[in-house]
């Protein structure tokens, strides 16, 4: 039941300016069920910064996780501060991820830093014999992280809003000038990203959303998202990953 | 080993250490974690009569030593609340809660009081007057002595199980209010709640929380909160619940020094899911260096000063 | 580079970054660390008419990334303060000051006022009726807005400098304060004092101040400092210097997006000599980095939302 | 004028239960003048414990400083867990410490965690050609440290309240029980010490006081103290050290 625990720091590096990759190793690990779940790190011992950060997981097996995150404010720019060797304390296993592999052909959707979810998942819907393809956004060519270890994996389409590398505009024009066809979706970025997904697609699609966490698992109601058939959703415990179909655009 | 036991009107408990409303759900989130009959009784999440979804994201601010939320008491309503969020509860939890309750109007705090006394495994109401996170009712109930005795007296006559009242610290003078409603046949007093404040993103100019302000609690407001339970528990002849920034054995000790009776333990249980059976060890193992015996003994010490 | 000129009344400053009262003596101290030059202003240490020694000791304790004091304005006495204290600092810094005064009725208010307000380093009053740890005067001024506007009243009367009130964040509503004390004439408000705390020896039991409670000032009571700034700025139409819990460039930029004119840093300068100075630079640079010219283009630009 | 800096811990070791001797290394050492200054250290870079923490001094050097400090609370427990290499910033030179080593005899009268500044003393006295006796006051027996290095400078009396080692009671009695004669003395300890010696020797003795302090500089006046003949003085900048003439006792 505990999917709580101390987790060791076994790599730590740089990918782009500000992007950073973590493997952590520990017990906890063993928690997760899914791609698309997610952990929430307690990243110093005292008092600032208070609440935990929620990261999604790119990668995991029985015994290790691998992050990708961006250093943004206070906190993930302590984490980026912390050596191998280090210890952080985690909650594992969050979250409802991606969990529906029943499709032909698949595209995974990822904006900026929801890029790092897919990667596990493309594992998955290939293990299920999906044919998959990746599409990804990104600001500007030096934005760019992990494509070739994607491309190890499927092929891969990307989008830039300046048109310094690929198609130039959102994830949106990549899949239309591609002429990607696709029987399921699964998408994490941004929620402008997401929203102009379902606008598109609104059907047969999984989208990953974020909100701004108390406890990540299911105490606080500080993640509460309205959602179409239900009161509302937790993006912690419910989520974060909804379907195409319940998800309220501008919600 | 030291005696934790306390007894306050509806509530008799293995240990002074209730989470605090809101930030335990409705406890069986918690079970994941650790076996909830540890507790000495639970806050719930504060309930209104009819369903509310609260307020738009962002809800959840940072401070130093604290954080910000402006939830706005989101809960199903109080039929549900008793019907499913209860008796899903009594399943794992065989102890007695105190259950938290806000409301719009006058007429909203009577009604769902009615509703959730009679539900057996509440052991006591904890009327909140003072929710900083909704636009009517809330915090303005808990910053008139003349309105928040009010809604003790109305909520007192339909309650068939005792009643606390939650305080705000947003006022220049909590005595007065306290006293209020005390005068208003309160059998307790729950306090703090949060204090208000907000965060900005630098970058937009706008306030992170969308609702603007929000209730900032941690140990960031601890220092606030004993005073104001030092100066209440002086004050009055019921009980006080303290709470406000408790994170370890310790500072429910010194919350108790000050003068609390029991103590509630909120924004913690967020950070640590298993700060509450900690703090409850934590007491234990401190009280025992100290050579007390009861726990009873430590309420209000720093009274004689 | 970004400018960080600003002008207020009676205060023409460089850049807007104030070590706060109380937590700058008189300024000399701090010339052992840097010029203090690079100031804007200094606001000196509360002055009152006769000389006080203070309350007893210990007058400080220390709450989760803050800390409590209660000095009780222990000072020389108006007169050794402008002949004495003004005289030396007038050998090291060439800016105007920020006068703070204290009192315990209005006659010593009025009557330290004319004598501050002739000293020539002079460049505004900054009037203190919340400081919570005096007996008589001090924050009971500060918690009533007729109290509060009648000692700004009678200080204008005899001040030949600009007024800033200093509110006391201990209150209800704070906006009613500052309205009054606008109305009453004042050029300015200051805002905020210190939080009213205590802690507790949990040994004794006792409370670890001697005069019982303090005031809490740094980090931890910044969201509440910037709620009570962003609503006050909106309310009034007189500048307000923002303090509580400044402790970086980029807090002193958040304080200025809920409303100041110009900020004040208090505790932060006792943990870190260095704290004005390098709060001065990393407002430029983060300035610098968000592309804004001017420092005043910020001010108050959450209340767009 | 700047004595602030970063100093690198050099040594670190557990002398009894509690009680730990620390070096640190680094410029910020040289403006230290006399024995009986202090330092003023900010333990962890995050805001809490938000204040500094007072030590005296025990002995030191142009770059080095050695502190003797016993763990009584969250701050000193923090310390407590440094290791060498560790770094942690330093205010150093504050207050004003002995200044007068004209004696013929003097003793030097440490109660607790008061005896490491004597140390430096007896060494500057000894230097200056004067006789010194130490005394030294613990609970008990196993409260007591730091005695074999100061019987390698001086002779060395010691009072047990519980009588477990030495005299039994106070540093009075010992001072009286062993007939020491002196014309000067040097005392650092508990207040209730310090009042006893004024009370016993009311001339030409100096006394170290502690008080809680806000700043450790002359800012805030957290640490006034009434004396005789001045209206206060603050323990950070005119003290720690005062003369037995103008401390008013209970004061
Ligand atoms: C389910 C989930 C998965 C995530 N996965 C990743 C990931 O794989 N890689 C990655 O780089 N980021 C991810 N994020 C965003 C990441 O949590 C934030 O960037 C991070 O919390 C920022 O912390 P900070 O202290 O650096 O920023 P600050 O702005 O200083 O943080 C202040 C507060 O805001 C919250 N916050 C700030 N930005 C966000 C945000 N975008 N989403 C949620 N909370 C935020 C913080 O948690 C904190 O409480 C994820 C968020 C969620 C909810
Ligand atoms: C000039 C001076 C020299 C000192 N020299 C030594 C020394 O050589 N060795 C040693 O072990 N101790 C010394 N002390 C006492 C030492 O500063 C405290 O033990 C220490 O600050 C306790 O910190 P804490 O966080 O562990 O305790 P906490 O009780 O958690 O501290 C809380 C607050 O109280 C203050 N405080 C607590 N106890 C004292 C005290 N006795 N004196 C002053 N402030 C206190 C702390 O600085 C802090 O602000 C000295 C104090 C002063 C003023
Ligand atoms: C996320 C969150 C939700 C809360 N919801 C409620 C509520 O519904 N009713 C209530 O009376 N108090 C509510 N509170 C206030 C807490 O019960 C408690 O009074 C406050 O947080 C101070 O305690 P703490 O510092 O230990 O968190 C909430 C607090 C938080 C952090
Ligand atoms: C040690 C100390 C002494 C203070 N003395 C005064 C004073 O004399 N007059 C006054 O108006 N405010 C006084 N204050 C309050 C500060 O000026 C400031 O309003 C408060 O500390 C909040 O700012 P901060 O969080 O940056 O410290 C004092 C604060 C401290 C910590
Ligand atoms: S973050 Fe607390 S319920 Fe989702
Ligand atoms: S500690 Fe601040 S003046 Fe002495």
């Amino acid at each position: 039941m505990n999917y709580q625990g101390k987790m060791t720091i076994s790599s730590h590096k740089e990918l782009t300016k500000d992007v950073f990759e973590m493997v952590v190793e520990g017990d906890a690990a063993k928690y997760i069920k899914e791609p698309g779940q997610f952990v929430n790190i307690k990243i110093t011992d005292d008092m600032t910064p208070y609440l935990r950060r929620p990261m999604s997981i790119c990668d995991y097996d029985e015994h290790s996780i691998k992050m990708i995150y961006k250093v943004v404010g206070e906190g993930t720019k302590l984490m980026s501060k912390k050596q191998v060797g280090d210890q952080m304390d985690f909650l594992t296993g969050l979250g409802h991820g991606f969990i529906d592999y029943e499709a032909k052909e698949a595209i995974v959707i990822g904006g900026g830093l929801g890029v790092p979810p897919m990667y596990n998942l493309v594992k998955k819907l290939k293990e299920e014999g999906v044919k998959v393809s990746a599409v990804f956004g990104f600001g500007k060519e030096s934005d760019m992280f992990y494509i070739k270890e994607f491309e190890a994996l499927c092929p891969v389409y990307v989008a830039t809003m300046d048109g310094s590398y690929g198609v130039k505009g959102t994830v949106i024009d990549a899949i239309k000038e591609n002429n990607l066809s696709f029987d399921k979706y699964y998408a994490c970025g941004p929620v402008p990203m997401l929203n102009a997904l379902v606008k598109a697609y609104p059907d047969n699609g999984y989208l990953s959303f974020e909100a701004r966490m108390g406890c990540g698992f299911g105490a606080c109601m500080g993640c509460s998202m309205k959602v179409k058939g239900a009161s509302y959703k937790r993006v912690c415990v419910e989520g974060p990953v909804f379907k195409s179909e319940e998800v309220i655009v501008n919600g | 080993m030291a005696k934790l036991h306390v007894t306050l009107p509806g509530l008799d408990m293995k240990n002074p250490v209730i989470p605090a409303s809101g930030t335990f759900g409705f406890g069986y989130e918690f079970t994941k974690f650790y076996d909830i009959n540890v507790l000495g009784s639970i806050a719930t999440k504060g309930t209104t009569f009819t369903e509310r979804y609260g307020n738009p994201l962002p809800r959840i601010a940072e401070g130093p030593a604290g954080m910000l939320n402006a939830i706005g008491l989101q809960n199903p309503g109080v039929h549900a609340v008793v019907n499913e969020e209860f008796d899903k509860l009594s399943h794992v939890f065989n102890g007695k809660v105190l259950a938290n309750m806000g409301g719009h109007s006058l007429e909203e705090y009577i009604e769902t009081a009615k509703v959730l006394s009679q539900s057996d495994i509440v052991g006591a109401l904890e009327l909140n007057i003072s929710c900083p996170n909704v636009k009517e009712g809330g915090m303005q109930f808990g910053t008139d002595p003349e309105l928040a005795a009010k809604v003790t007296r109305e909520v007192k006559k339909v309650s068939s199980k005792p009643v606390y009242v939650k305080l705000s610290p947003n006022v220049t003078d909590i005595v007065a209010i306290a006293k209020a409603v005390e005068a208003a046949g309160a059998d307790g007093i729950s306090m703090v709640n949060t204090l208000l404040g907000m965060r900005f993103d630098i970058k937009t100019g706008a306030p992170i929380i969308k609702n603007k302000t929000g209730g900032y609690s941690g140990p960031a407001i601890f220092p606030v909160a004993l005073r104001m339970v030092y100066q209440v528990s002086q004050a009055v002849n019921i009980p006080v619940i303290g709470m406000g920034g408790i994170s370890s054995g310790k500072d429910a000790i010194e919350m108790m020094i000050a003068g609390a009776s029991a103590v509630e333990v909120g924004c913690a249980n967020l950070v640590d899911p298993y700060a509450c059976p900690k703090i409850i060890e934590e007491m234990e193992s401190i009280l025992d260096e100290m050579g007390i015996e009861d726990v009873n003994d430590i309420v209000g010490k720093s009274h004689q000063f």
